[in-house]
């Protein structure tokens, strides 16, 4: 079980399951995004729908991750009805796939494993993944789709860089430990209760 | 001819550390025969854990048998090329009506079945018009299931499965999360399809007044078939049923204690009629 | 008088399509010590009541008074109503999200702003009264089983020293012997620690059996309040608004019409078997 | 307030609009966006314009809601204005201390601002004209070709459907789980920044646990009935292209060539 090549991890499981964790994840992230947050600017929120890839991309790999992200991104622009941006969703997608790559480096939910070193990686991934998401990818398909200035996207990308970089860390672990605790011993859901 | 059948089933959950190794192992099945014949009606009974639900996954070929074999309309389940054919002739409903349902709009649920199996579009719409009717939902064709109350969704839960024209429908716990009316609905909508499409029905639940009409009951206990019979026979062990943390209804209970007292009533008094009966004849 | 529910009115989404008249005029007195059924079809408005009762909602219109305080008043401790005001949810192992027991009993008292040794002493306390052992303290919620998991949720609650303990059915999905466990340790929390028990509950049997009154609703009004015996005589009208009585009490009724003297007040098995006896042998 | 939500802002009425293939709706907007950033000339403005506000008259959506959607943007609009307005460079017409307003800043904000608008109300029409199992449908059917290159068309079109029916069970989950901490003393409203983000831990754990537990049983429960992805499976509700269609297209092609007439106009 050990050996599973990188290229199978990035990929991640694909089966029926991960297409529904995908889409109730996506529904979630749609859900957070309109009333599960902060507001700190338009497009901008202190949100904890960002926690959803990481999760995502704990049991299923980083693809599953990007999907998710993407496909949550989409959906609560519909459900917000404020237009469709694609810049943002691809931007929160990347960001989905880089912090979701919690398997690669070892830091299996699945099987209960998330130890110190895990989650300094899993805070620099986070740092990386927001810079270049927002500070990179975002701008770029920003003025790709909508020819938008790129000074409004590099200030909106910062603060959203922040408060995701703030969010995926202190509501981010605590929650891959809780995760982490729940699989490590599941078998034992035993029926004898003693009184 | 057996509908169902179950040789020797073993299942057990096996769960592994990090290197591969069995780190402990969970008998949930623990060497059990049953058979079930076509057009039954069998109720499982056992207490939370007993393995009730391992066991019905195996007839849908979601598990297949650690050791021992499970035989679906002859259909071994261990043959991964009989698996859709299984998942055809046995359907399954589940607890949550909530957690089952896949489309938006309750015809095109009913349909999600009929369409993954390949089945032409015209005869799909007369499937679901024909399975909406036999569940008594053919008026929210169109509505959301949001807006259904837990009974309804259930009921089109089974309606999804009667699509597939399956010829056994394995229900886990289907009335645990509904409220009594809702529970009548399903139940009654169950013991119809059995009688009059004659579909074999399985029947799991914590509710005993739901197996009162079963043809066979099954009682389970950590893992193990530890009792079968018809309700009578069942109802009538109310000690038997205590120990295995199960219980009796209300009026077999009554009737149990008035035993008790020394007065001459039979066993296994199962519903009011029948104890009103007894205790007119002893005045 | 602990609580007194005025004229207390909720719509839900007024004005707009979705507009639901959920509770309508409720008036309700609850006694110190009190077991209370709660019963009702679904969606008669059961929960959105509970959920008033210890402030989650806000009426519409009308009032609570709690302990003769109207709990809208300004200066009313809102905060310290919930602790009060023990509401156990519908499925609360759900809501589980702690590392360990020990940390998820706690929650509770931790948020009252109470210093460690008090929460020490009410965590212990909660874990005893659900008849937990203390050695699962350190495990985590989610090894344990579907019954064990429910009694730690409930314990939870208790930590936070209710007066009032509201239950959403808190034996669904348990199989008989659980759900006789649970109720039974509900109604030691009852007598031994005087707490007051409104019970929500699918089951007439189970409501019958401990409850001292029966609050039945019906789309948004309250039509009885009495107690059990006195409800269930009623039995043609509950059957009308989606409910019923106890089985033995339709086996008294059949019994009285055919001519025993039998009392058809009697809701549990044990009512039922001495009124049978003592009339058969008045009969023989 | 939660369980009737209509996602995606739907406005039940019966236009034509309503009516129309969910693909030439979807082919219809991306084409009203590209062609917003193909105009060279103030010309192309007033056409798409026009168009839209002819559209919306057919779709008998009120103009009221279409706006709505607007109002959340507005701070990103009026930023982006602000920057192009303050920040271009090029011939001065208005100096006040270090800020500067150019003829050139002028007209980019003015082009940006109105591009922006045309592109949320565009695409916001088509979420009031069409349910989002249409939509569902459409996009499954306009993105069949990209199978060949691999892209997983059907799995993405089930996926959104199924998130789509979730939406609403989430949501009320969220408010009971919200609840139910709340019940046990927890405060998700005051408090610094970190603070709140902390106290958002004992709601996110469960609801987490809850989705994943929902989608282990809705995986079981489409795989008991059958479900193996797209291949061999037929439909129940096929789209099929009617007359009203066709004139829809024409309609289309006839805007796409006023578009390359208004810009050998300039
Ligand atoms: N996915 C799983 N992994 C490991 N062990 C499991 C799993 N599912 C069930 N078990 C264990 O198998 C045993 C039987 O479980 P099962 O769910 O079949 O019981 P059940 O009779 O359906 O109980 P209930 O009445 O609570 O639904 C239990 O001991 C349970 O802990
Ligand atoms: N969030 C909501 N928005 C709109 N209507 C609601 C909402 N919650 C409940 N209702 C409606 O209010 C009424 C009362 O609901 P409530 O949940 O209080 O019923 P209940 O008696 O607890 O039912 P159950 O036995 O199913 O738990 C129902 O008709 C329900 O549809
Ligand atoms: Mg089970
Ligand atoms: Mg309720």
């Amino acid at each position: 079980m050990r050996e599973k090549s990188v290229l199978k991890t990035i990929l991640g499981v694909w089966n029926t399951k991960t297409v529904v964790v995908i889409a109730i994840g996506a529904a979630l992230f749609g859900v957070l995004m309109n009333f599960g947050g902060i507001t700190i600017f338009t497009n901008t929120k202190l949100t904890t729908a960002m926690i959803i890839p990481v999760i995502v991309g704990a049991m299923f790999g980083p693809v599953p991750a990007f999907v998710a992200c993407l496909a949550g991104n989409t959906i609560a622009d519909l459900i917000g009805g404020w237009g469709y941006w694609f810049d943002w969703s691809i931007g929160n997608g990347v960001l989905g796939f880089i912090v979701g790559l919690l398997p690669l480096y070892g830091a299996k939910i699945n099987d209960g494993i998330f130890k110190i070193h895990h989650a300094v990686i899993y805070v620099i991934t986070c740092v990386i993944g927001n810079a270049f998401a927002f500070g990179v990818i975002t701008p770029l398909f920003t003025t790709l789709f909508y020819g938008g200035e790129l000074e409004v996207t590099f200030v909106q990308s910062l603060t959203g860089g922040i408060a995701n970089t703030l969010v995926l860390t202190i509501i981010g672990i605590p929650i891959l430990i809780a995760f982490a605790k729940r699989n490590a011993r599941n078998t034992n859901l035993t029926l004898e209760e003693k009184e | 001819m057996g509908m169902i059948k179950a040789e020797n089933l073993i299942f057990e959950y096996i769960r592994r550390d990090e290197e591969g190794n069995v780190e402990s192992i969970n008998r949930a099945i623990d060497n059990v025969n049953i058979e079930v014949n076509k057009g039954d009606f069998v109720a499982i009974l056992g207490h939370n854990g007993s393995g009730k639900s391992t066991m019905a996954k195996h007839i849908n070929a979601i598990l297949t048998p650690t050791e021992g074999t499970v035989w679906v309309n002859g259909m071994n389940t261990k043959e991964e090329n009989k698996i859709w054919d299984i998942r055809q002739t046995a359907g399954m409903v589940f607890q949550n009506p909530d957690n089952q349902i896949i489309a938006t709009v309750v015809e095109e649920d009913v349909g999600f079945g009929a369409e993954n199996l390949g089945i032409p579009t015209e005869e799909i719409w007369k499937r679901v018009e024909e399975s909406l009717k036999a569940v008594g939902m053919l008026e929210y064709r169109k509505h959301s299931p949001n807006k259904l109350s837990g009974g309804q969704k259930q009921r089109v839960a089974i309606a999804g499965i009667m699509a597939m024209k399956p010829e056994c429908i394995v229900l886990d716990e289907p009335t645990a999360m509904l409220d009594p009316i809702g529970r009548k609905e399903v139940i009654q909508t169950i013991h119809e399809l059995n009688k009059r499409e004659k579909v074999t029905v399985l029947l799991i639940t914590h509710y005993m007044e739901e197996v009162i009409h079963a043809d066979k009951v099954i009682v389970m206990d950590r893992g193990k078939v530890v009792m079968h019979g018809t309700p009578r026979e069942i109802f009538s062990k109310v000690e038997e049923l205590k120990q295995y943390r199960l219980a009796v209804p209300q009026v077999t209970e009554l009737a149990y204690e008035l035993r008790k007292e020394g007065l001459e009533i039979p066993k296994g008094i199962l519903n009011i009629e029948e104890l009103v009966e007894a205790i007119s004849r002893i005045a | 008088m602990l609580m007194v529910v005025d004229k207390l009115n909720y719509i839900y989404s007024p004005g707009n399509a979705y507009e639901k008249h959920a509770l309508k005029d409720i008036n309700l007195v609850i006694e110190e010590r009190d077991f209370i059924g709660l019963i009702g079809h679904t969606g008669s408005g059961k929960s959105t009541l509970t959920q008033h009762l210890n402030g989650l909602m806000r009426g519409t219109s009308g009032t609570i008074y709690y302990k003769g305080e109207d709990i809208y008043d300004k200066n009313f401790n809102m905060k310290g109503l919930r602790s009060k005001v023990g509401l156990v949810f519908q499925y609360p192992e759900h809501q589980l999200f702690e590392t360990t027991v020990y940390k998820d009993v706690s929650f509770g008292p931790k948020n009252l702003g109470l210093d460690q040794l008090e929460v020490d002493l009410r965590t212990y306390d909660a874990v005893k009264m659900v008849g937990l052992s203390d050695d699962l303290l350190d495990t985590s919620p989610f090894e344990l089983s579907g019954g064990q998991k429910r009694r730690v949720a409930i314990a939870g609650v208790l930590a936070m020293k209710p007066e009032v303990l509201i239950l959403d059915e808190p034996t669904a999905g348990l199989d008989p012997k659980g759900r006789d466990e649970i109720l039974e340790q509900i109604a030691r929390l009852h007598k031994d620690n005087n707490i007051t028990i409104i019970l929500v509950s699918h089951s007439m049997e189970d409501v019958a059996k401990y409850a001292n009154r029966l609050v039945v609703m019906n789309k948004g009004e309250i039509v009885y309040n009495d107690t059990p015996h006195e409800v269930f005589t009623h039995y043609k009208e509950l059957e009308k608004i989606g409910l019923a009585a106890p089985q033995v009490t339709y086996v008294m009724n059949e019994l009285k019409s055919r001519g025993f003297s039998v009392n058809t007040s009697a809701t549990t098995v044990e009512e039922a078997k001495v009124s049978i006896l003592r009339a058969l042998r008045k009969s023989l | 307030m939660i369980r009737d939500i209509t996602i995606g802002q739907y406005y039940p009425v019966d236009s034509i609009l309503h009516r129309l293939d969910p693909r030439v709706k979807l082919i219809g907007t991306i084409i009203y966006i590209f062609s917003l950033f193909m105009f060279q000339n103030y010309y192309g403005y007033i056409l798409a314009v026009l168009f839209l506000v002819c559209i919306i008259k057919v779709s008998q959506v009120p103009f009221r809601f279409i706006v709505r959607g607007l109002k959340a943007v507005l701070v990103l609009m009026l930023f982006t204005v602000m920057f192009n307005l303050f920040l271009t460079p090029g011939t001065e017409v208005f100096r006040m201390g270090f800020i500067k307003i150019t003829r050139e800043g002028i007209e980019t904000a003015v082009l940006m601002g109105l591009r922006l608008v045309f592109l949320i109300l565009g695409s916001s029409l088509m979420t009031f004209t069409t349910t989002p199992n249409h939509l569902t449908d459409g996009l499954e059917s306009v993105m069949w070709p990209l199978r060949k290159i691999k892209v997983p068309v059907h799995e993405i079109s089930m996926m959104m459907s199924i998130a789509l029916r979730f939406i609403p069970i989430l949501m009320e989950e969220t408010d009971k789980i919200m609840k139910a901490q709340m019940a046990r003393g927890a405060d998700f409203e005051s408090g610094g920044l970190i603070k709140r983000a902390k106290s958002l831990i004992p709601l996110l754990v469960p609801l987490f646990v809850s989705a994943f537990r929902r989608a282990n049983d809705l995986a079981m429960a489409m795989e008991a009935r059958c479900y193996r992805g797209g291949e061999g499976r037929t439909k129940m509700k096929p789209l099929k292209y009617a007359t009203r269609d066709m004139l829809a297209y024409l309609v289309l092609i006839l805007y796409v060539a006023a578009i390359f007439v208004l810009n050998s106009l300039a």
